[in-house]
């Protein structure tokens, strides 16, 4: 049709007649899914992704058909998963997949499924209003027929076209939250789709009556809803309005300034969502001239996003159809005041989605260009600077922690009374990017428990667990001399997870089968840990982890086995408020705790042995510096923000 | 079996038939859910998503399938389908993603369970379930080329997270896209709570299934959670004044 | 397409859930038993599963390879990468010098620099936070988190000092005795959804998996 | 200088440059951080199959397959344990083929399964349980707590603090509301007519303090995090700088 040759500068159309524009736009809400999906309110979602799915089930399946001049290449060349495929059988595929959408709704409690089968929507799933469903499952039933005869004898390729411009009756029910002509409508259409239609537009205006007057009866049901929607969200009209849509009713007649009111308040709550207190006053008011201009910028390519979709590629009049071939229309069985009615849904609709155009343009527009991440750049200079130059420079040095936290003297008396000779299990449960943290952390005790001859298995339940290990340990083994396989030797992998890890505490022996780094063969075998049978045969247990989920498996799911044995964590600083409870219950399951850089530099002190910790406090304490200022900044500068703003309000 | 045994069984399977009553009752006296605000703009922004063309991305996290941190992937997989029957329409239908290879599997049925239930079956791709990277943080260190690629405007993050959730998350406000973000973990819910818009606390994360319009039984599981909240309350209360009284517990 | 088969996935996973979970809280041998072969079994098919899942990387990133899109060289880096990896790990081991040397190269210093971008990232993100979300939570939270901060890293000025040392001291009560209250609180809500979000499964109302 | 000295410093300045590389993503996304990032997820998932496989399919199912031969089927437990998950890994497997996915139903409902099992035995036995019974402090100032060595009015003060906690924050999470209390907030403000001035405080009171008291303890661990990832920023930046020297190093000593 003409409308591809007169873009949204000509307001006028030679084949259209005057509307082109508002009906070039009129098109998009109902070929998109989306506007399906905006009318009803959140609080019908099951409707509308009932009606979501059968309305678009055709025009889901079409972008096979469309021209291979027609760009379906955006959607291809971000994914292969959304480009179209299928031949043209997709007739075929959509009426299986109508049927196929007549199975008993998902997720339901189990008897229900018996209720629930013969339903022809998954509506009845979501529990909810079964009454109206009731009634579109008469309505349905009682259309196809009728339609039927009048389609497959007079019109065999007609469906198409309808079916790919979800007219009217499509989109008059958006604006309502019931769905019983669209309910209706693909019903009859997939019903009886001729296996090759050619996507052909003039049988369309004949095949009008039909399910036109099927669209009729069905919205004189929904009379009512009119005036509730519009009086629902007329009151949060913003006074913007005006201005706001003055362009439109330029081009619609007057009653049509009534009806801005629904779309323009539609979405309160979304338009608090989008831009929370992000537009200041002034652009707020400037908003809707630069943004509508904006939507008609962007108004082609969105048709063409829409015509990808549709069989008719091209036909953006399509819909044209809808008021030029209603309004003759109009006299028959009391269409008049139905069919004025669903002009104005469907012009609604067209406000609507206008409105939640601007929307996403004032959100995405304004910020988007606004500001460069200053503050980003500020903080990674500030914390890469302040944590580099103690390593650098020499830097300030940071005075040592003078006193000992209280639980490390529990822990260090608890690696002096370990059993000689009994091996201790350390686990390495942390991901390979923390090694900066918790090898600084955990190297003191390490450190000590080679001091006293234990011997170490380490084990890990993640499959980066044993070279981490191997990092840790051997660096400290280096130190004294320590021999592999017989002063520490790694169990390896413990494939499972969390899971596994109850399985390793009743059975070690069985859930590892071989070691990490070793000369091959069951590790179990080895002198070190030929007396360990169970959990309880190591002397004691060290978990080094960096997640609170990992250290309570530990902690409890060992509990059973470890008959006595000291459970010893060394957590990430984040980790440990998580771990407390379990440290400090009347029942302790954890008896020690390590945790944090200054504890293990306390401990370092303790060994007399300075270590990595000490090497990094100065940057650790100048980093801590820099973030400390950030966020009273932060904190100071917020409040001040709010107080100015609330003696504003 | 011990005492404790049966105590633990008899909890159980009372919860469980609460649970089964609660949801039948679901019919007759709807559960009235309070405002929760993450969830309140959560489908106008995936509506707007898929009007725009924009692309809803929703991750099940870094934890396991068959670990004790799958249930809020589990959460998840549900409101994943959801979401997949409302856009499997669109032309950018949404994508999930995970850093476990079982949860993406899950990811993968759960959308396939949508799209067939939709009657969209041959607009399944597999690749809409997909796992990013097989550890935490190569799963994170992969975000930002789905979110940019896919012009993800709704990014979702339900399941598992360690600290690398505030990565993924921060990732999605980088992009500007409507950022929810929930995890069992609650250090990473810390994080979220500044990386995040909208942030699911505690046990919000499991519920977003019935914030999602969800069954009857994910509804009246709501009930339960709140009952049995009540319940663990008092039993807290009673037993500090019995402890205070002595009495061993 | 609501095939019986989708019911017997529902009912078998009711029947595992159940005996797992029946072993958690009866000690019978022979449920324990059950149990821990279920839990084996999860455990390899978690490991097929991620093979499953490098094939879907494989497939994904070998499209946008195959279609020229638009940073397709990352992802055929990628592809080499991952190929390289895990066939040299299949040959020589993951435990061979090969592969920890990728490992200690490549794998771990890239995490340790992700995990040290949180840094800027939670700086930034805390920062913000107060004037993002006007309530009081958020000053709460910005106020809590500087005690902590305060009471944790050493100072240059004052360190040792008395002052510092009551920071300290407050720190510890601060994180040990507010936060356990609200921890506790936190970590029984998060168990109490997840039992739930069990049970729903269990009862097969939940059924994510198999169409 | 050796071979083996080479690779050595061809590593470390691999991980520097690779360091730097990441690190660049704090001022921006950019090819570099991609570059890096993508070889990472690569080397990542590469590693992780590798290990799944020799950790776990490979001593699991085909090292005793491989051993028992055929006659594998004889036995009842190898049946049990290595046959069934074979089975099972080719059911798993056959999603790969998306006609024959529908089998693949199977050992996602196991897993599913196994984990909702393993979710509500832990989450009950592992945390329910154990901390309600922790939650029940003895309000009885003779009391001492075991770790912490705190007696008197100090450690009732603390348990005390730690009950409000514990109960408001619970309270926090109420989900649903009576009869017409749908979307309806937690709490509200409610104006109190003292004698001097009206004051409006919120209302009901406990879940109000359930949030400061969330709010309160996810600060508690933030900082912890930011201290934690904090520490492992300096060590990048520690062996960017040490890498820098052994680099010069082995360059004035290549020639």
């Amino acid at each position: 049709m003409c409308s591809t040759l007169n873009l949204e500068e000509a307001e006028t159309c030679k084949l259209c007649g005057s509307r082109l524009k508002p009906t070039g736009r009129l098109g998009t809400p109902s070929e998109e899914p989306g506007s399906q999906m905006r009318l009803p309110s959140t609080g019908e979602l099951p409707p509308w992704l009932a009606r979501l799915r059968k309305d678009v089930t055709g025009r889901g399946n079409l972008p096979p058909d469309l021209p291979p001049g027609e760009p379906s290449a955006p959607d291809s060349e971000e994914l292969p998963l959304s480009t179209p495929e299928g031949g043209p059988d997709w007739l075929g595929r959509m009426r299986q997949a109508e049927s196929e959408d007549e199975g008993p709704p998902e997720g339901e409690v189990p008897d229900w499924i018996a209720k629930a089968a013969p339903a022809p929507s998954p509506a009845p799933a979501e529990g909810e209003v079964p009454a109206w469903l009731a009634r579109i499952r008469a309505k349905a039933e009682a259309e196809a027929p009728i339609q039927e005869t009048p389609e497959q004898e007079a019109w065999p390729s007609p469906a198409a076209p309808e079916e790919a411009t979800p007219p009217p009756a499509p989109s008059s029910p958006d604006l309502i939250p019931e769905p019983p002509a669209t309910l209706g409508i693909p019903d009859w259409l997939l019903g009886n789709r001729p296996e090759d239609s050619p996507a052909a537009p003039e049988p369309e205006a004949p095949s009008q009556p039909s399910w036109l007057t099927v669209s009729d009866s069905d919205t004189t049901g929904k009379l009512p809803h009119v005036p509730a929607l519009i009086l629902d969200e007329a009151g949060a009209l913003p006074p913007v309005r005006d201005e706001e849509l003055g362009p439109i009713s330029v081009e619609v007649p007057d009653w049509m300034t009534e009806l801005q009111a629904p779309p323009t308040a539609a979405p309160p709550e979304a338009r608090s969502n989008l831009a929370p207190a992000t537009l200041p006053a002034w652009l707020e008011a400037m908003r809707p001239v630069e943004t509508f201009r904006s939507v008609v910028e962007i108004e082609p390519e969105e048709d063409q996003t829409v015509e990808a979709a549709g069989p008719l590629a091209g036909l953006r009049g399509v819909l044209l159809a809808e008021p030029v071939m209603a309004m003759p229309r109009m006299p028959t069985v009391g269409g008049g005041r139905l069919e004025v009615t669903e002009r104005q849904f469907a012009q609604a609709e067209l406000l609507h989605r206008l409105v939640e155009e601007e929307q996403r343009e004032a959100k995405a527009r304004p910020q988007a260009r606004a500001r460069p991440p200053l503050l980003r750049w500020l903080v990674s200079i500030v914390l890469f600077v302040a944590a580099a130059v103690p390593t650098f420079a020499g830097g300030p040095a940071f005075p040592l922690p003078l006193l000992q936290p209280r639980e490390l003297d529990v822990l260090a008396s608890l690696v002096d009374g370990a059993p000689a000779g009994q091996p201790v299990l350390v686990v390495f449960d942390y991901e390979a990017g923390y090694a900066g943290e918790l090898e600084a952390v955990a190297g003191p005790l390490i450190d000590h428990l080679m001091n006293r001859g234990l011997p170490l298995a380490t084990l890990s339940t993640r499959p980066t667990g044993p070279p981490l290990a191997e990092r840790l340990v051997a660096q400290v083994a280096a130190r004294h001399g320590a021999v592999r396989q017989e002063a520490f030797l790694h169990l390896g992998y413990l494939s499972g997870g969390p899971t596994a890890v109850q399985l390793f505490a009743a059975a070690p022996t069985q859930a590892v089968f071989r070691g990490y780094l070793g000369p091959g063969g069951s590790p179990w075998l080895e002198p070190m840990l030929q007396r360990v049978h169970a959990l309880s045969d190591f002397g004691m247990v060290v978990v080094i982890t960096t997640g609170t989920e990992i250290a309570r498996v530990w902690a409890e799911q060992t509990q059973p086995w470890l008959a006595g044995r000291p459970l010893v964590m060394v957590l990430s600083a984040g980790a440990e408020p998580m771990v407390r409870p379990y440290y400090e219950a009347l029942q302790p399951k954890v008896q020690g705790i390590l945790s944090g850089l200054p504890a293990a530099v306390a401990y370092e002190l303790r060994l007399a042995a300075p270590g990595i910790a000490q090497t990094r406090w100065n940057g650790f304490g100048l980093g801590l510096t820099g973030v400390e200022g950030f966020l009273i900044i932060g904190l100071l500068y917020g409040i001040v923000a709010w107080v100015l703003r609330g003696r504003g309000a | 079996m011990t005492v404790q045994d049966w105590l633990t069984m008899a909890v159980l399977l009372a919860l469980a038939a609460a649970l089964v009553v609660l949801a039948l009752a679901e019919r007759r006296w709807p559960t009235k859910l309070r405002r929760v605000a993450a969830f309140a703009a959560l489908d106008s922004a995936i509506e707007r998503a898929v009007e725009a063309g924009e692309r809803v991305h929703l991750s099940l996290g870094t934890g396991s399938l068959i670990g004790s941190d799958c249930a809020p992937a589990l959460a998840g997989a549900m409101a994943l389908a959801k979401i997949a029957e409302a856009t499997t329409m669109s032309d950018r239908p949404v994508v999930a993603s995970a850093g476990d290879g079982a949860l993406a599997v899950l990811a993968q049925d759960a959308l396939r369970g949508a799209y067939a239930r939709t009657g969209a079956k041959e607009h399944y791709r597999a690749t809409t379930g997909r796992m990013l990277g097989p550890t935490p943080f190569s799963y994170a260190a992969a975000l930002p080329v789905i979110l940019s690629s896919e012009k993800v405007s709704v990014h979702l993050l339900i399941g598992s997270f360690g600290a690398e959730g505030a990565l993924a998350a921060e990732m999605g406000e980088r992009q500007r896209a409507y950022v929810l973000a929930g995890s069992d973990d609650i250090q990473t819910q810390a994080l979220f709570f500044t990386t995040a818009e909208h942030v699911l606390v505690g046990e919000e994360v499991f519920v977003s299934g019935a914030y999602l319009q969800g069954t009857a039984m994910q509804r009246a599981s709501l009930r339960l959670q709140d009952l049995v909240r009540l319940a663990l309350v008092a039993a807290i209360l009673a037993g500090t004044i019995l402890a205070t009284l002595g009495v061993a517990l | 397409m609501r095939s019986g088969l989708h019911f017997l996935w529902t009912a078998l996973a009711i029947l595992f859930g159940t005996l797992v979970l029946a072993g958690y809280v009866l000690d019978s041998p022979a449920l324990q038993s059950i149990r821990s072969l279920l839990m084996q079994w999860a455990v390899i098919l978690a490991a097929a599963a991620l093979l499953l899942g490098l094939v879907n990387m494989l497939s994904v990133h070998w499209n946008k390879v195959g279609a020229q899109e638009k940073g397709w060289p990352y992802s055929a880096l990628l592809l080499l990468a991952l190929l390289a990896t895990f066939i040299l790990g299949l040959v020589f081991g993951p435990d061979s010098s090969l592969l920890s040397a990728l490992f200690n190269d490549i794998q771990q210093p890239v995490e340790a620099s992700l995990v040290a971008l949180l840094a800027v990232t939670l700086t930034v993100a805390g920062f913000r936070l107060v004037a993002r979300r006007r309530n009081l939570a958020s000053v709460v939270f910005a106020v809590s988190a500087l005690i902590v901060l305060l009471g944790t890293g050493p100072w240059l000025v004052g360190g040792n000092g008395s002052f510092f040392l009551t920071m300290g001291e407050l720190r510890a009560w601060w994180s040990q005795v507010w936060a356990a209250g609200g921890a506790r609180g936190l970590l029984l809500g998060v168990a109490l959804g997840a039992t739930v979000t069990g049970l729903r499964v269990l009862l097969g109302s939940d059924r994510p998996y198999g169409d | 200088m050796t071979d083996a000295a080479l690779l050595e410093l061809i590593g470390t300045a691999v991980a520097a440059l690779l360091t730097i590389m990441v690190l660049s993503y704090a001022l921006g996304d950019n090819a570099f951080f991609r570059l890096a990032a993508y070889l990472f997820i690569g080397v990542a998932a590469g590693y992780a199959g590798a290990v799944a496989w020799h950790d776990v399919l490979e001593p699991r199912l085909i090292a005793p397959l491989l051993a028992a031969g055929p006659a594998i089927v004889n036995d009842s437990t190898q049946l049990v344990q290595v046959v069934a998950p074979i089975l099972l890994v080719i059911l798993l497997l056959s999603k790969v083929a998306p006609t024959m996915g529908r089998l693949g139903g199977l050992p996602v409902a196991l897993m599913v399964g196994v984990g909702a099992g393993v979710v509500v035995g832990g989450a009950i036995t592992g945390t329910l349980v154990p901390q309600t019974l922790a939650a029940m402090g003895s309000l009885n100032p003779a009391g001492v707590a075991p770790q912490t060595g705190e007696t008197g009015l100090e450690r009732l003060v603390n348990v005390l603090i730690v009950l409000l906690g514990t109960v408001s924050t619970l309270s926090y999470f109420r989900l649903t509301g009576r009869g017409d209390q749908a979307d309806s907030a937690r709490y509200g403000m409610r104006p109190i007519r003292t004698p001097i001035v009206t004051i409006s405080i919120p209302w009901p009171i406990l879940p109000f303090l359930g949030e400061m008291f969330i709010a309160l303890t996810f600060g508690v661990m933030f900082a912890g995090a930011l201290s934690a990832v904090i520490l492992v920023l300096v060590e990048r930046l520690q062996f960017l700088a040490g890498a820098g020297n052994i680099i010069l190093g082995g360059l004035l000593a290549a020639p």
